[in-house]
């Protein structure tokens, strides 16, 4: 068969691959983008003996294969099985998509939770006074001051972080989530033609430039206020943030 | 006018960074349309005291009464820790580098404050803004972001963010050293309406003029204490330390 | 539960630990075919003629869009295949070669190493001075002489932490291979786990084994960037 | 062509217990493998076992990682395609397995609907669960010791298998003792073809015929019988 | 003394950067001894005619001849490529930024041109290396790496690495003028023990002192060409454009 004919003929399995695909990076990302707010405020607060554990974490996660994170959640829970009927956790951990998810979570949560302590401790200290010297609280200076701040610091690294994620997504496969890394292997050992690969890397090179073109657009957006357009520069400030 | 009631009263504030004592007990009381001008030499504690008043610094002991509102630091500790936030917002502050949030536009930074702290409805807070930039001459600048404005630009807004808050007082850190020389007129020039109208004023700064023709009191601090302290002319006039003298002398 | 871990014939000890040694010959294998490769890939980025520009960015672009698995069946199961065809259609009669399971590691990982190692060299080439070069022209270095002498030393400053952060993800990458039937840490693993049906002890075990190779590389790479920066830093 | 050589490689797989396994010091052993040593020992050479995962187990073939394979592989249609096969080594069905006590006694896509199916992946069971109960969540394994270690731990409600290592599984192994056949043996010839086959590089006929003889040699002096009763209760090769 | 022999000649060299001429058609002779100073405003052209000399940059057109050793340059394109390495190792250069390699030491930095470019044996360049630091009076810092220095040290180590390759002469770039003004005079002083030696240098500084005191003679370069050219006591005394007077009258 040639490239084209496979594609006719397995484009239904590739595109249902494409899906899961972006599922697990979306919701994976997703979930971590939820929690690690919280963690990386931890990490830039808390006394060095609270941090303790989180700093266990991420060390864990950025020191052990992705697989085998997946392995230990997917097999390793059915290890357990009888405790976590109990716990009435079974129901989660039987299906390998919650599996791979939680992994996937697991492991963005570490990263996107350093990322986003970078992008705290970037925040210029006196635009964090200057709120707290018009009476505002803790936590509506965090949300209204520090995070924007934060995130548009950290918004770069965090899309590598995306992206990181959706080729780690490719390992699913091993645990029957069949995502497009999945659905490729099926393709392959029915018609041990080379080609489906490189439709595969097609449509990962494909996702990789939405995704940044994408995330390029919302950093335009994001960061609107440092090259605002249409003013004179060279006339205005003699002051800029770094010069502070 | 009304008659003068007493607004701020700052009594014996001591301040420690670790081992070094900046302040020495310090105590300051700002009536009603007092415009009050702190001089001192770079590393008094001027700066310190100033952020001593709301708290930006917790004091290492003393006493700040705000309207009424007063709070106790002993031992480093706030007997009171609610309240802080409630005294920075009768406190309007202006720091020498501005500090607007630079990822929000002009009137957005002026709007912050009354909406989020206040909770004024948005739409009068809107107009409330749009008033002081055009009473500070920015009417023509309000959507811009902070970075799309000269130095003196910035700081008339960060006035305005202030004077949004509608404050008991407020209270300038060196308003005008961290701009070119061309660019100090217009900021002092606000200042002097503002003073001019009556508002409650505390001024660190090493503008003489505006010290000597604006405030109704000088305070000139010396190694973490007040060394001398009266109305401007009077002072000018007649320094009755040595160290006020030298000072004079120096920077005129 | 230890003897699960015993070594010889009725544990899993030794059979993890080739397992081990196998991960760590591969990836120590792979560094310098990836550190090769980053350089040809930097190279080629920094030159002049715009179709080996357009190369080195087509390399390192696509091969950093990839997942890292699918580099690795690609070389496996295509370059194998396309090997043997190649060869055929060359010489009909050629015997059909050989390609290890250890090969295709080799390759594929040094190829994404390579990709990614290239950007690190390239910034780090342009953070050197300028005025560095300069001086080296200045006295009538050659070229080979100045990137031999001035550059390359000074290189390591800049590329170091980003090539030690390369050389942790490539360490974890290695867990790939076992996919692919290499003998390595991870399928030695799976392998125990398919006998002992202990999978969470035994992965876990895993886990704890790259974990400790990794902390022990941070270990050193910090090790070697003090000395990178040794004359940097002021001393007194 | 290697049927002329000193040496020759044998590729399987080592997750099919017990035609192919690797036992805890690291040694490939079992059915398959024994036959397979036993048949280049009558061919006259020496043979070296080589693992390789299924999936790319035909591909490595074809780019000579090895010289045949002997993995209990069905011979099909398709695969004719790709490579040769030698007269079976053994015959072959496949089996439904589920829980102790599930009940499921109908084998029809409408009644099992829904329910959760394993098979390890680019096999014939897979083909034969994709083709017969597309309406079934499918999941597919990379190894058949995935599919065991996931159906003892409960994840899936019925799998498909071979039937001999799925009778030597929930017989004799502790965790597959969670589990028993169910239904009759699938021996549909379309799914099972004609037995289980070696397989060779379509150009090396030569090999194929030496293997060939050689099948026939140890199975008429009694060799392949006594490897066979190390393993099984019946004769693999009739299925009597 | 020996008699004056033509030690460095250029002629007519013309730079541009893309459309920008930068030099318009300069000549220069230097004989042996001499010491020719080089002025001018910013952007005038100096550095990049220094340059130019030792074919740092590539002048667009124009010839160089060092010792008898001759490059000539036409669009931009150098006719013997072959001698560029050969000439570089005959001028010394010292830059502004003195551009030490910052992972060697002080006595690495001196020996390298003499161990990789000359090939002389490691010992000897170690022993003149020495000699050449003690002569700059470094010879208690030759170990330390660049960065343990301060700028006037580390120029002095800039000047030891010119020396060391026993240039015909030596090229100065604005040597002083990244230096504390405290650290000037060190490697003012080295500057003027190197010119009572007898060594040809060209120097471009704004050290009028220097010019005038030490140069045996002054350019004077003005957008590209040269303005005024000659011995300095008798330029500064009658300068005859009105730019260069205007030039003397501001950098006084
Ligand atoms: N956060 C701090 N930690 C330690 N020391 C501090 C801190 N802030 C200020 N100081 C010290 O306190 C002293 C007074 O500082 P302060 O900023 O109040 O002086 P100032 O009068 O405002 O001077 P300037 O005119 O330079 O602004 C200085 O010696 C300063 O070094
Ligand atoms: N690499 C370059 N590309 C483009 N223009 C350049 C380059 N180098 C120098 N120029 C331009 O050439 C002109 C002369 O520069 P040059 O550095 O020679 O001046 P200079 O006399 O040394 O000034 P200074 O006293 O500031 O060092 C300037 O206008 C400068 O902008
Ligand atoms: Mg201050
Ligand atoms: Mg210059």
């Amino acid at each position: 068969m040639n490239p084209i004919e496979i594609l006719f003929e397995y484009w239904p399995r590739l595109l249902d691959g494409a899906l899961m695909t972006l599922k697990l990076t979306f919701l994976g990302a997703l979930i971590a983008g939820l929690v690690s707010p919280g963690l990386a405020l931890i990490r830039v607060q808390a006394a060095p003996m609270a941090q303790a554990p989180l700093r266990l974490y991420v060390s864990f996660i950025r020191g052990t294969p992705i697989l085998a994170q997946l392995f230990l959640i997917f097999y390793g829970s059915g290890q357990f099985r009888p405790a976590l009927e109990e716990w009435g956790l079974w129901t989660f951990f039987r299906d390998p998509f919650n599996c791979a998810l939680l992994a996937f979570a697991m492991n963005s949560t570490a990263y996107q939770t350093e990322i986003l302590r970078g992008g705290i401790m970037g925040v210029p200290q006196r635009e964090i006074e200057a709120a707290k010297a018009i009476g505002m609280s803790r936590s509506k200076i965090l949300r209204r001051v520090v995070f924007p701040h934060a995130y548009r610091i950290a918004w770069p690294a965090l899309g590598n972080e995306v992206i990181l994620l959706m080729k780690a997504s490719a390992l699913a496969s091993v645990v029957t989530v069949f995502d497009v890394m999945g659905r490729t292997r099926q393709i392959f050992s029915r018609t041990f033609d080379f080609s489906v690969y490189l439709w595969a890397a097609l449509i990962y090179l494909c996702i990789t430039a939405a995704f940044v073109l994408l995330w390029r657009q919302a950093e335009r957006r994001l960061s609107r206020h440092i090259h605002a357009p249409g003013t004179p520069r060279a006339s205005a400030q003699p002051f800029k943030e770094s010069q502070a | 006018m009304t008659k003068p009631e007493t607004i701020l009263k700052a009594e014996d504030i001591h301040k420690s960074f670790g081992r070094l004592e900046v302040l020495k007990g310090i105590s300051l009381e700002a009536r009603n349309h007092d415009v009050i001008s702190i001089l001192g030499s770079s590393g008094s504690g001027k700066s310190t005291f100033l952020r001593c008043l709301n708290f930006l610094e917790i004091p290492t002991s003393g006493k700040v009464t705000v309207h009424g509102e007063e709070i106790l630091v002993k031992n480093g500790k706030p007997q009171n820790v609610r309240h802080i936030e409630d005294i920075r917002s009768r406190l309007g502050m202006v720091f020498q580098q501005f500090n607007l949030w630079t990822h929000r536009t002009a009137l957005e930074n002026v709007m912050e404050g009354p909406v989020q702290v206040k909770r004024e409805p948005n739409a009068e807070a809107r107009d409330k803004a749009e008033a002081l930039l055009k009473r500070v001459g920015l009417e023509d600048r309000m959507h811009m972001y902070p970075s799309q404005l000269s130095g003196g630009q910035q700081q008339r807004v960060a006035i305005a963010r202030a004077l949004a808050m509608e404050p008991d007082a407020i209270l300038f850190d060196e308003p005008t050293s961290a701009l070119d020389p061309e660019l100090v007129g217009e900021v002092l020039k606000v200042m002097q309406s503002l003073a001019a109208e009556g508002r409650t004023m505390i001024v660190v700064t090493h503008e003489m003029g505006f010290a000597r023709e604006v405030s109704s009191e000088v305070v000139f601090l010396h190694e973490g204490r007040i060394a001398e302290q009266g109305p401007p002319d009077e002072m000018f006039a007649n320094p009755k330390t040595e160290v006020f003298e030298r000072f004079i002398s120096k920077v005129k | 539960m230890f003897e699960l871990f015993a070594y010889g014939d009725a544990g899993w000890g030794d059979e993890i630990l080739r397992g081990l040694a196998i991960t760590v010959q591969l990836a120590i294998v792979t560094l310098p075919v990836g550190l090769f490769l980053g350089f040809l890939a930097a190279f080629a980025s920094l030159s002049g003629l715009r179709p080996l520009r357009a190369l080195g960015f087509g390399y390192t672009t696509i091969m950093r869009g990839l997942p890292e698995i699918l580099t690795l069946f690609v070389v496996y199961n295509g370059a194998g295949l396309l090997l043997n065809k190649g060869l055929r259609w060359w010489n009909p009669d050629a015997p059909p070669s050989d390609f290890s399971p250890f090969a295709a590691g080799v390759i594929a990982l040094g190829m994404v190493f390579g990709a990614f190692a290239g950007e690190v060299l390239r910034g780090a080439f342009q953070s050197l001075d300028k005025g560095q070069v300069e001086a080296g022209r200045a006295i009538g270095m050659t070229d080979r002489q100045i990137f031999r002498r001035i550059q390359l030393p000074q290189l390591w400053r800049f590329a170091l932490p980003g090539l030690g952060n390369l050389w942790i993800n490539m360490l974890k990458d290695t867990a790939l291979v076992s996919v692919i039937a290499l003998d390595d840490l991870m399928r030695m693993t799976k392998v125990a786990v398919g006998v002992t049906k202990q999978p969470f002890t035994f992965y876990l075990l895993a886990c704890l084994i790259y974990w400790a190779m990794c902390v022990l590389s941070e270990v050193v790479l910090a090790q070697m960037e003090r000395r990178a920066n040794r004359g940097i830093r002021r001393a007194v | 062509a290697p049927a002329s050589a000193q040496s020759l490689r044998l590729g399987t797989e080592g997750a099919y217990p017990p035609f192919n396994f690797i036992e805890s010091n690291g040694e490939i052993a079992g059915f398959d493998v024994e036959i397979g040593l036993e048949l280049c020992k009558r061919i006259g050479v020496e043979c070296e076992v080589v693992a390789q995962d299924w999936d790319g187990i035909i591909p490595g073939l074809l780019a000579n990682k090895y010289d045949f394979i002997i993995a209990s592989m069905f011979i099909t249609e398709d695969r004719k395609k790709q490579v040769d096969f030698t007269n079976p080594y053994y015959l072959a069905a496949m089996t439904h397995v589920a829980p102790k006590g599930a009940g499921i006694t109908e084998f029809t896509n409408e009644a099992l609907a829904g329910k959760v199916i394993g098979a390890q992946s680019g096999t014939t069971q897979a083909d034969y669960v994709e083709a017969t109960y597309p309406d079934a969540d499918i999941r597919l394994y990379p190894t058949q010791d995935e599919v065991n270690l996931d159906m003892a731990s409960g994840r899936i409600d019925l799998q498909v298998g071979d039937m001999l290592p799925m009778l030597d599984w929930t017989r004799k192994s502790d965790d597959g003792a969670c589990c028993e056949l169910a239904g009759e043996p699938i021996t549909d010839p379309a799914f099972v073809g004609e037995g289980v086959g070696i397989a060779v590089r379509q150009e090396d006929d030569e090999l194929r015929e030496k293997l060939n003889a050689a099948l026939a040699e140890i199975r008429a002096d009694g060799t392949y019988k006594s490897i066979n009763d190390k393993y099984f209760d019946v004769d693999v090769y009739t299925m009597k």
